[in-house]
């Protein structure tokens, strides 16, 4: 139940990808007709991600994965607007692909405000309207957060972004098969999406730049993507993308179904654990999202518990990130410290059943209650030993 | 390249190609953009086409166009002739890629220099675009 | 032939790859396991990239390939030691990935000094001496040319740079598999790659920084590649990428003798037609490069009959590129203008056959031939028509 780090590509994918790799191109003599096969290819893909962001198909760029659509964005902005200001506007609770890059923009004279949240991590319109100065060019406020699954207004920030006449940037990377987008409606400039994480290929994702927006280019080099993003394509992986975001997006709504009823049945089932917390919003997140909080226990053993018992997930504890800090998403969101320690995220997939919930619902009590009785913070009446 | 069939059956089978000894116009122009040459020659009786050739140092869509405009021309009038724009040449080969419009640019251009040869070796004058 | 712009996915490879694409995939519940297996597989992908390079394995970063590891080595080295100087040596034959991320960064306040080659396309490292200022902080010249496969005098030119304490990167997306290197014998401080270009995947490259260089991060975001290279890591094509370079690298003296074979008899052949001139050095270039000119003709028409002949091949010619510019590298090494038009690129690969060259030596002759009665360029005693 680790969904959000990353999802297996679906079948129906990999049988779209596999073509490309193999067979057509074990006929060298063949390979001017592969040529025009693999632009065709890449044209289609780039209409099903256009069609599910309600684009034109000349505002799809296709990238290495979200990270390179985040960096290329907001670097591009950034220096492509240089002259028009050096002041951004983004969230506390951004995924480190946004958060490293506006601190190495900072770093280049750049002056970045980053938002607060309230406790379930949202962004207020009002907080972004009053920190827009004359110097802004660039809000970035991402559409769903990979940890605690909130949704932020995007379209009122959008609203006032486009009011103001600044750039507006969002990171749809978890949102894509969950929320269904509409750039134009939404009033977004550019949009992040990575293939990974909707069932299509991993080292592949795409950025939208609404026609007319004035970027950089990131990756310099060869005339790909109409020369704004260099490099030989990676045929296969675009292939699947296109596949991977028609196929979910088109599921949205009976996927979401599925999901809320498997997340109730999650949330309610960990609440009946004492002195548990939902992070987040119980309402405005993604359907697939469940974060929650066990008092006087760390995370790292909590997943090392459950791994033994078949049951992969996540935590904002800092014994599991490689900086040793606790989640910047947690504590964003007024979390105390000893407590995001003993954070759990769950993010249920496609091929997740109630068998499966029920598995974790039998697992989770248990293995709290063991860490807790270890656990030198656990008052008396939560010890069962 | 994306072009189509009968840009590549033009290319691959270009008619009129070649020169006329005594011709009755010559013209020779070179690609701005990127740097190719068409040279048309014309037979002229009556004020019509009677016989055009075409020799082009330039790329599919160029050879492809000369072809075309060449068959295009054959038998009309000067004034018919004049009037080939390389709109119509491009839609004649079922459309150009958008990058190779220019390359049609070369056959209008170069009537245009062999129609004007023709006139002002009559010792007419000479016609604008 | 034209295994220089893109060669297929080896079987080996794709078979190395598969498991990380499909079964492994296909057990979400074995996923903790799998986490363990993709870091295993990408560690010993790693190992395989640095034997190749004769480099430590913690000096190897995976990126979404040439493209990626050029605007990084570049941008990344100039950033970080903008304090120390402004000033970049590079040449007028890179790659655009180069020269297209130096003229970005002209665009930034950075000053960059591109080298003139000799007429066979070679960089003098006299040039490079003189061409160092106080405040460099960056040489970058390629391994070997993509267009006219001129090797470099990179030991030399590194030497140079490790004098005078510059930085030496260099792009030898064109060398593996064909020119062995160490980068310490070399004397290289950042080197880069990319998997297609020996029959490994697309979309996937490295760039080797050698220990203690001050670079900036390029991708921003997780911790991933040891915090200097964020996004989730493209596991397939990086095991794709360490065999396919694994293989290449032990083939190499094989590789060479059956190429130089073809290559002689090829050029040998094609210099009998009038008027053909051999582009780049007659011995210090690519085993399986093969570049010449032919007089009154362009080059593509030259291709597209070719093609008809189930020949694939590439030309520095204006008409076929994006940009209607004659090829740079062509230019630079004094080929004029209307010659630069009618270049033909033949580069060899290891599925190529004598009967592939005959087949070649065949079909060009006459093509050339047909367009030479069709040019007015052509004196009349190179015609036949
Ligand atoms: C919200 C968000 N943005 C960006 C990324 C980066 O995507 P990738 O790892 O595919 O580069 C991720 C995933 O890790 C994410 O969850
Ligand atoms: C010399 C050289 N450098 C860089 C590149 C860029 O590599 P890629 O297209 O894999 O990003 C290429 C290939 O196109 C190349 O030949
Ligand atoms: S106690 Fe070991 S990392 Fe926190
Ligand atoms: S003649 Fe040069 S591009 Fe067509």
């Amino acid at each position: 139940m680790d969904n959000s780090a990353t999802t297996p590509v679906r079948k129906e994918v990999v049988e779209e990808m596999l073509p490309y790799m193999t067979e057509n191109f074990g006929n060298p003599s063949s390979i001017y007709e592969i040529g025009k096969i693999s632009k065709h290819a890449i044209d289609k893909a780039r209409k099903k991600v256009a069609d599910a962001l309600g684009s034109e198909e000349n505002e799809i760029y296709f990238t290495s994965g979200g990270t390179e659509s985040d960096n290329w964005a907001i670097k591009g902005i950034a220096f492509a607007n240089r002259s028009k200001g050096k002041h951004i506007i983004t969230s506390s609770i951004e995924h480190h692909a946004v958060l490293h890059t506006c601190a190495w923009l900072e770093g280049q004279g750049f002056e970045v405000t980053y938002l607060p949240v309230d406790k379930y991590g949202i962004v207020s319109p009002e907080e972004v309207k009053k920190a827009i100065r004359d110097d802004t060019i660039l809000i970035s406020i991402m559409l769903a957060n990979n940890e605690i699954g909130t949704i932020q207004p995007v379209e009122e920030i959008g609203k006032i972004a486009k009011e103001s006449r600044i750039y507006f940037h969002t990171d749809a990377v978890q949102a894509i098969g969950h929320v269904p987008i509409d750039v134009n409606k939404m009033n977004i400039d550019l949009l992040s999406l990575s293939g990974h994480k909707f069932e299509g290929p991993k080292g592949c994702g795409a950025l939208y730049i609404q026609k007319g927006t004035k970027i950089d280019t990131f990756l310099h080099g060869g005339a790909q993507e109409r020369k704004r993003r260099a490099g030989t394509e990676n045929v296969p992986a675009i292939v699947g993308l296109g596949k991977a975001i028609e196929l979910a997006t088109a599921e949205i709504e009976e996927s979401n179904k599925t999901l809320l009823e498997l997340r109730g049945r999650l949330v309610k089932g960990l609440l009946k654990i004492p002195k548990a917390h939902l992070n987040g919003h119980p309402t405005k997140r993604l359907a697939n999202n469940v974060n929650i909080t066990f008092e006087y226990i760390e995370g790292e053993s909590l997943l090392l518990l459950l791994n033994a018992k078949g049951i992969f997930a996540s935590t904002g504890s800092a014994c599991n990130s490689f900086s040793l800090e606790p989640s910047h998403v947690l504590t964003a969101c007024g979390v105390p410290h000893e407590i995001v320690h003993g954070s759990l995220r769950l993010s249920l997939g496609r091929m997740n059943s109630e068998q499966d919930v029920d598995r974790v619902l039998e697992a989770v009590p248990e293995i709290v209650q063991k860490l807790r009785n270890m656990s030198p913070l656990t008052p008396k009446e939560y010890r069962t030993s | 390249m994306d072009y189509s069939l009968k840009v590549m059956d033009h290319f691959s089978n270009p008619r009129n190609m070649g020169s006329i000894e005594n011709s009755d116009g010559v013209g020779e122009v070179g690609n701005a953009k990127c740097g190719d040459i068409m040279k048309i020659y014309l037979k002229v009786e009556n004020n019509r086409i009677a016989d055009v050739k075409f020799q082009t140092f330039g790329c599919g869509a160029a050879i492809a166009s000369s072809s075309m405009a060449t068959e295009m021309i054959k038998g009309k009038t000067l004034e018919e002739a004049w009037k080939l724009s390389n709109k119509a040449v491009a839609e004649a080969l079922d459309g150009l890629p958008p990058i190779k419009m220019h390359c049609s640019m070369l056959a209008e251009e170069a009537i245009h220099e062999a129609i004007n040869d023709y006139l002002k070796k009559r010792g007419l004058e000479t016609w604008d675009e």
